[in-house]
């Protein structure tokens, strides 16, 4: 790629992501203010803090891309929380962990099946499906929070490796490895075809349906992934962990710039949309901003994020 | 029987399973709740149907127009939250029949502020308004909790007369509950105006291909807007029906109604790809989901079981009807 | 200086909890402390995160009312090695994880539970047939009370015999009618008792069971707010069991500020729950909340 | 033939037939194409040549008949698996994912082969070069034009090793130096010994470099012979089947004043377009494939947003801002792409129909159902529209017939100007001389029609008068019944020395 290309390219990465000017509009405000925001405990603690629904995002970005979504994560996160700690009273840890995690790749096999196979809507079908997944919590647990007795299980979650959080290390290796999956490999850059014309990527020989299914089914496995995470780190499983994270963290991956119509985004767009989000917890935390106004003002900027996206899109449309 | 006619009726057996698959499933739950549990079929649990019916038609009726044109509106929870709310405080300062003429109003406000957003920034597709009203949502949550400092307000709160909203709540005529009449009315209203005006078949257009309809002179945003206003309006109709119902309003009482009211109009058979559907349709989705409930109350099944029943049921119900479409 | 103190809520959007966070902002300053107050909007996740939080903001006080007692450990742990004073507020860890607090401040929910139970017991001595109606699936003011209604010190071994038992989804008033109502349906006039696990949830059940018609159930609630106190006072409910939420935070302060002073307190320390019924009600004053 | 041995054949197709719902585009077509050589493919448009193409590749499947590819019979194949064995294509729709890169789209679902995005982007370079097409490899596929875009379809079909390409219509909206290009390289694949199937409607170029050509007509092979013995007439008649007389009615005879006036349409794409329209006229609009025509008449009737332009209708100016006030200024559109931007395609014939007209058939806001069904009724018998019955779902129509559902659409209101944008794209014969016959009726009631079509015999011999549109500008004003078709051929490409 020649050097004019390059440029361009991140010029169009300033204008498209829009979740990255209003988290240098965080960092530079921050400067101003007398907290502890900028210490190195806060900021690794901001991205240890918003670590899970980083991971959750990374996999949501593949369906996304893919043209899909997948709204069924929220269930399959607790879901593998709670077998991830369950099956350890049957087995040892790390077998446990294994099945949790294989119990979230076979949900997304069955998710791939129904949205890829059969053809059925992705958004109502998922959101049906982290539905039902969320009652088999319940049922797991009988409702009740399920604390783990493993010390080892909760130093996974809390511990560290060389000052740094283990969350936040797994959740750069997961970024590294999703990054380059997509950016790298015959699979990514097949989910772009996919998603950007499903009919031409069918006839320049990809296999569609196998490709997609694979993006639910990995989707699934990162749910689990996190639920898993989720569970080590607040040393509990529970149905009830996971009620808005499916639409926060496809949300964040959208304001993060990555397409729901399919084939534009990326993994570090999304990761960028869900730090976006962390951050602004954070610095609502960190200036005592009152609870309800908190609310309001996250409601604000997703919508004015997205508005300016939607508006920016137009203009280019009408451009004349 | 030959082969061929054997896989002929076995087809179109499941042809007529698929088609009418709403139905037959309502029928086994009936059916099966009717044997286990005789009490199912008394008068006593048909008001109970009726009244439990109520807030959340409301709600799908509304949201049946969005998904018909072809857009999706996750504000709806945020709409309750407001109105109900603001209506219940302004019994006290208004008076009952002015506090019910301005929460309506509000949730239409709220609804056509939605399409307003929406058609501001150019976004066309159902999945950018998707995050939109996921944010505004949010926004009008705040909004409720702001204006409530977070309390809850009761009906004794309340010295003025709240005979109307007390009506709605409980009231009756003959063995009618009056929640049930006020859908009954809507339906019909809603129900004439999707299928014989002029404007319901400009929404119907729009949903099916907004191209193709602007260029044939239809006016799409105003369309927008509409299906966005009556998707608010109801909600707010929704929210008072709701907080009549329980006698207080909480800043979060609309939690989970936007799930259960896209639920109950996808599985009534309104496909999400909009220009598709009908509010009646929507009455069978909601009787799904109600009966649901009531049944599995009824037969003693866990509330989580329930949970994985309900989810498993809508799933199956989406599938199957997405097959009888493909 | 005043010193710094956070108080996290599990939900600010729930009344009860709105009403502590009002009182700690007023009590605060009584005691030497400038409170803030941090909202974990129901979320357990995002708890954990605001206790990180107030780490890094370097509060020396953080008094926490959590979603989860069981997932907000791990926090309070890493708040405890920051060296802060942690204070658990209207809920208390349980077995080995108390020695990551303080000390807590709670009304007893399993104590809750039982008085309930012993309410319930004194009105039917022969016995009845009764309903229970749980609170949000999970929650641990929901399990607590569940736990103490029907354990040994509660309805167990008496002649009171549960019909049926449902928890609802959320805290959400319009769920504990319907399932009120569906009750009604399946043991109709059999009931002679509801144990519903928060008062406002009573209002719906009140409800239900005047649209039936069925007049004389003796209903339970629990909290003591407005609802409550109202309900009791008109008769439509028999009992509640009233949370003293003032109470409960001004003991917090003044625990911790003993702590912060090197004396050493109490671990768990009661706030008793009084009983609302028809004849004590008038005793009291309306309940802020 | 007879002397040909197998060996000598790359592919040999026997009697295939395939019938889409209502049409019978291939009926036992047998073609073979000799080992190195370039072998033509005519016929008018519909006539299947495009569907055998889709059937040798494996987008269609065959209803019948046996096709043999490098000695292998295939009976069911896959896209990748003939791309595999050596069959390459260049399909007539573009045939590109539209948001990624034009290095990617080359190397689509072979980034693995190429070793990585440097890999692709260099060989793709490499290609590119080969071909003289400059584009960066970095562009987005979105953002180059349409030649631009079939110099990179071409570049993806040369970058298989393939034995057989299939080229169709490749040279469509290619400039002249683009085409000289193309030419060499099918001299330079030939000499490597690798065919090509060449489907063009441009008869010079088949006879400028196919060995032999192959003509077919309504799914028929009707002849197979060597370029050199055959004359242009010949291949004409055989294309055709008839005397051309017979193909299009007269133009309309008597032409007014102005009934619209555009003055000064400019947008991104368009520079300064301004022109008059005459009553009973048939304005036509020549131009490659986005030479800018659609954008003109979307502009005209508002569907896009231009600005600064004027539209004066009788001599006064109409304020249009968007398709509705054209419908009330009494214009009419028919979209160029039918299943986008026509129809609702799930909805009945009758409420498509009834689309454009809702106020005839309502009082206060209340359809009244009779009326519509009326004004359903009626149009499909004015325009005998073959369908069961008017509450069928268009999508169930065959492609004349959803046209002409359109076409009623606008009938029903009765529009002065009537705007076609390809209005015979897809339909058969018959249907179409039945939409001459409707323009010229329209024109002699004394409205005026403006008509783009890719196919210039149609806006040659139905026009009264053409422009012509290059890159955005027009280029020249014609008589189509005086001028010759290369003068106006060469101005609508741009061509310097002719001008209006
Ligand atoms: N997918 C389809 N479904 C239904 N009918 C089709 C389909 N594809 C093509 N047809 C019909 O089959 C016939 C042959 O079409 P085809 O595209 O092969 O023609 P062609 O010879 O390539 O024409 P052109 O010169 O216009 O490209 C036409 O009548 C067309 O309408
Ligand atoms: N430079 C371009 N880049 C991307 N798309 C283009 C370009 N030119 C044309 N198109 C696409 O082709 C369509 C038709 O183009 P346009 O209206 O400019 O030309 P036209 O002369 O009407 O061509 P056609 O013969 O295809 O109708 C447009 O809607 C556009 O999507
Ligand atoms: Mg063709
Ligand atoms: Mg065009």
């Amino acid at each position: 790629m020649d050097r004019t290309t390059r440029s361009s390219a991140l010029f169009g990465i300033l204008t498209r992501q829009k979740a990255l000017p209003f988290i240098i509009i965080m960092l530079v405000g921050m400067l101003f203010t007398k907290t502890g925001f900028y210490t190195p405990y806060n900021l690794l603690d901001m991205l240890n803090s918003s670590s899970i629904l980083l991971i959750l995002s990374f996999g949501v970005t593949l369906t996304i891309i893919a043209g899909g979504c997948d709204l069924s994560i929220g269930g399959i996160l607790v879901v593998s929380g709670v077998l991830s700690i369950k099956l350890q009273s049957v087995m040892p840890m790390w077998p446990a962990i294994f099945c949790a995690i294989v119990f979230g790749v076979v949900v997304g096999f069955v998710n791939g099946f129904l949205v890829v196979h059969q053809r059925t809507e992705a958004f109502i079908i998922t959101l049906g499906m982290g539905l039902l997944l969320t009652g088999v919590a319940q049922q797991l647990t009988d409702a009740h929070p399920l604390p783990s007795s493993n010390p080892d299980f909760m130093m996974i979650g809390n511990g560290y490796l060389l000052g740094v959080p283990n969350l936040v290390i797994i959740t750069i290796v997961c970024f590294i490895i999703f990054a380059w999956l997509m950016r790298y490999t015959q699979f990514g850059r097949n989910l772009y075809a996919i998603g950007g014309d499903y009919e031409v990527a069918r006839y320049s020989g990809i296999n569609v349906i196998r490709t997609k299914w694979l993006a639910f089914v990995i989707s699934g496995g990162t749910a689990a992934l996190a639920g898993f995470l989720l569970s080590s780190k607040l040393n509990t499983g529970s149905a009830i962990y996971g009620d808005l994270t499916a639409l926060v963290v496809n949300c964040g991956v959208v304001v993060g710039g990555t397409s729901f119509a399919g084939g534009i985004g990326g993994i570090p767009q999304s990761a960028l949309g869900l730090l976006a989000f962390g951050m602004l917890d954070n610095v609502m935390n960190m200036l005592n901003i009152t609870s309800y106004y908190q609310i309001l003002l996250k409601g604000t900027v997703i919508v004015a994020i997205i508005w300016l996206d939607c508006f920016a899109q137009k203009r280019k449309r009408e451009l004349v | 029987m030959s082969p061929a006619e054997k896989t002929g009726a076995l087809k179109s057996a499941a042809g007529f399973l698929r088609s009418y698959l709403l139905i037959v499933l309502i029928a086994v739950l009936v059916v099966l709740t009717a044997i286990v549990e005789p009490k199912f079929l008394s008068g006593q649990n048909m008001i109970n149907i009726m009244r439990q019916f109520g807030p959340l038609i409301m709600v799908a009726l509304g949201m049946t127009f969005v998904i018909i044109g072809g857009f999706i509106d996750l504000s709806v929870a945020g709409i309750i939250n407001l109105v109900a709310v603001v209506t219940i405080s302004l019994i006290q300062v208004l008076g009952q029949v002015p506090a019910l003429i301005v929460g309506m109003a509000l949730g239409a406000a709220c609804g056509a502020l939605n399409s307003v957003v929406i058609l501001s920034s150019g976004a066309l597709t159902q999945a950018e308004a998707l995050f939109m009203t996921f944010g505004m949502s949010t926004v009008y949550s705040a909004f409720a909790l702001l204006y409530s400092h977070g309390s809850t307000m009761h009906f004794w709160d309340i010295d003025k007369s709240k005979s109307v909203f007390e009506a709605i709540g409980a009231g009756k005529v003959g063995p009618v509950s009056v929640s049930f009449l006020i859908f009954l009315f809507f339906l019909a209203l809603l129900w004439i105006f999707q299928a014989n005006t002029t404007e319901g078949r400009s929404i119907r257009l729009t949903g099916g291909n907004k191209t193709a309809a602007e260029l044939a002179g239809i006016r799409i945003r105003r369309s927008i807007v509409v299906i966005y206003t009556i998707c608010g309006f109801m909600a707010g109709v929704g929210a008072i029906v709701l907080f009549s119902r329980i006698t207080t309003a909480a800043p979060v009482i609309g939690a989970n109604f936007e799930t259960n009211a896209i639920l109950s109009v996808v599985v009534g058979g309104t496909t999400l790809k909009g220009g598709k559907g009908s509010v009646l349709r929507t009455v069978t989705g909601v009787l799904l989901i109600i009966l649901m409930s009531n049944c599995l109350n009824l037969l003693g099944v866990s509330s989580y079981l329930q949970v994985v029943a309900k989810g498993a049921i809508l799933v199956f119900a989406i599938w199957l009807d997405n097959r009888k479409q493909a | 200086a005043k010193v710094k103190a956070a108080f996290v809520v599990s939900n600010q959007a729930n009344e009860s909890q709105a009403f502590s966070a009002k009182e700690f902002l007023r009590l605060g300053a009584k005691y030497g402390f400038e409170v803030s107050t941090f909202d974990a909007k129901g979320d357990t996740q995002v708890e954990s995160q605001i206790v990180t939080n107030c780490i890094a903001q370097k509060f020396k006080v953080i008094f926490l009312n959590p979603n989860d007692i069981h997932a907000i450990v791990p926090a309070i742990m890493k708040a405890k090695q920051a060296g802060l004073v942690v204070g658990m507020f209207s809920s208390d860890l349980v077995g080995a994880d108390q020695k990551y607090r303080d000390f807590a401040s709670s009304s007893d929910d399993v104590l809750g539970g039982q008085l309930a139970a012993q309410q319930m017991i004194k009105q039917f001595p022969n016995g009845a047939k009764i309903v229970e109606i749980g609170g949000q699936a999970g929650h641990n003011a929901q399990l607590s009370r569940h736990d103490g209604f029907n354990g040994d010190k509660g309805i167990k071994g008496s002649k009171i015999q549960v019909l049926d038992f449902k928890a609802c989804q959320q805290w959400a008033t319009d769920q504990a009618q319907a399932i009120m109502e569906d009750f009604i349906v399946k043991y109709g006039k059999d009931i002679q008792g509801v144990f519903v696990h928060w008062d406002n949830g009573a209002t719906g059940v009140i409800q239900a069971a005047k649209a039936a018609g069925l007049k004389n159930i003796f209903i339970i609630g629990v909290d003591g707010n407005k609802a409550g106190y109202v309900q009791v006072k008109s008769g439509d409910q028999a009992v509640s069991i009233a949370q003293d939420f003032t109470a409960m935070v001004d003991k917090s302060l003044s625990l911790a500020k003993d702590v912060l002073a090197g004396k050493k307190v109490q671990g768990y320390n009661v706030i008793p729950q009084v009983i609302y019924d028809k004849t004590t009600v008038s005793k009291y004053s309306t309940p802020e909340w | 033939m007879s002397v040909m041995s197998e060996s000598d054949l790359i592919i040999s197709i026997r009697d295939v037939s395939k019938s889409f719902p209502g049409v019978k585009a291939l009926d036992k077509v047998s073609i073979d194409v000799r080992r190195g050589t370039v072998h033509g493919i005519v016929g008018e448009n519909g006539a299947g040549k495009s569907t055998l193409m889709k059937i040798l590749s494996g987008v269609y499947q065959k209803d019948s008949g046996t096709i043999v590819f490098d000695g292998q019979t295939i009976e069911h194949t896959t896209a990748l698996e003939s791309m595999h064995r050596g069959l390459a294509i260049i399909y007539q729709e573009l045939n590109l994912v539209s948001t990624m890169s034009v290095g990617e789209n080359v190397f689509l679902g072979r980034f693995k082969e190429m070793k990585g995005m440097r890999g692709t982007h260099a060989k793709a370079r490499e290609l590119l070069d080969s071909i003289g097409c400059k584009v960066s490899t970095g562009k987005l596929v979105s953002e180059i034009s349409v030649s631009t875009k079939q110099m990179v379809e071409i570049a993806k079909a040369l970058s298989f090793k393939s034995k057989l390409i299939i080229m169709d219509e490749p040279s469509s909206s290619l400039t002249a130096e683009e085409m000289a290009q193309l030419v060499k390289i099918i001299h330079q694949l030939r000499s490597q010994g690798i065919s090509i199937i060449y489907i063009s409607h441009k008869l010079d170029e088949i006879f400028e470099f196919c060995d032999t050509v192959t003509v077919m007509r309504d799914g028929h092979v009707i002849d197979t012979m060597p370029t050199s013995e055959v004359t242009r007439n010949d291949m004409i008649t055989k294309m055709v089947g008839r005397t051309i007389e017979n193909e299009y009615p007269p133009r309309p005879a008597k032409v007014g004043g102005t009934l619209m006036e555009v003055r000064g349409i400019n947008t991104r794409k368009l520079k300064d377009i301004s022109f008059k329209l005459r009553e009973g006229e048939i304005l036509g609009l020549v131009g490659l494939v986005g030479a800018g025509r659609t954008e003109i008449v979307r502009a005209i009737f508002g569907a896009d947003k231009a600005k600064g332009h004027e539209v004066l209708l009788g001599g006064k100016k109409a304020l249009i801002r968007n398709p509705r006030d054209a419908k009330r200024a009494g214009l009419g559109l028919i979209p160029e792409d039918r299943k986008l931007q026509g129809l609702v395609l799930t909805f009945s014939v009758e409420s498509n129909i009834s689309m454009a007209s809702m106020d005839r058939f309502s009082r206060f806001g209340f359809i009244r159902r009779s009326l519509e069904r009326g004004i359903g009724e009626r149009q499909v018998k004015a325009l005998s529209v073959k369908t069961p019955s008017v509450k069928v779902p268009v999508v169930n129509l065959s492609g004349g017939n959803q046209q002409k559902c359109i076409v009623g659409r606008w009938l029903e209101i009765a529009p002065k100007i009537f705007i076609m944008d390809e209005p015979t794209k897809g339909i058969d014969v018959g249907a179409k001389y039945e939409i001459y016959l409707l323009m010229k009726r329209i024109a002699e009631d004394g409205g005026a029609i403006i008509l783009i079509s890719s196919e210039l015999p149609e806006v040659l011999n139905m026009s009264n008068r053409v422009l012509t549109i290059f890159e955005g500008r027009l280029t020249g004003e014609f008589d189509p019944a005086t001028t010759p078709v290369d003068t106006i051929m060469a101005s609508a490409l741009g061509m310097p020395g002719v001008s209006a």
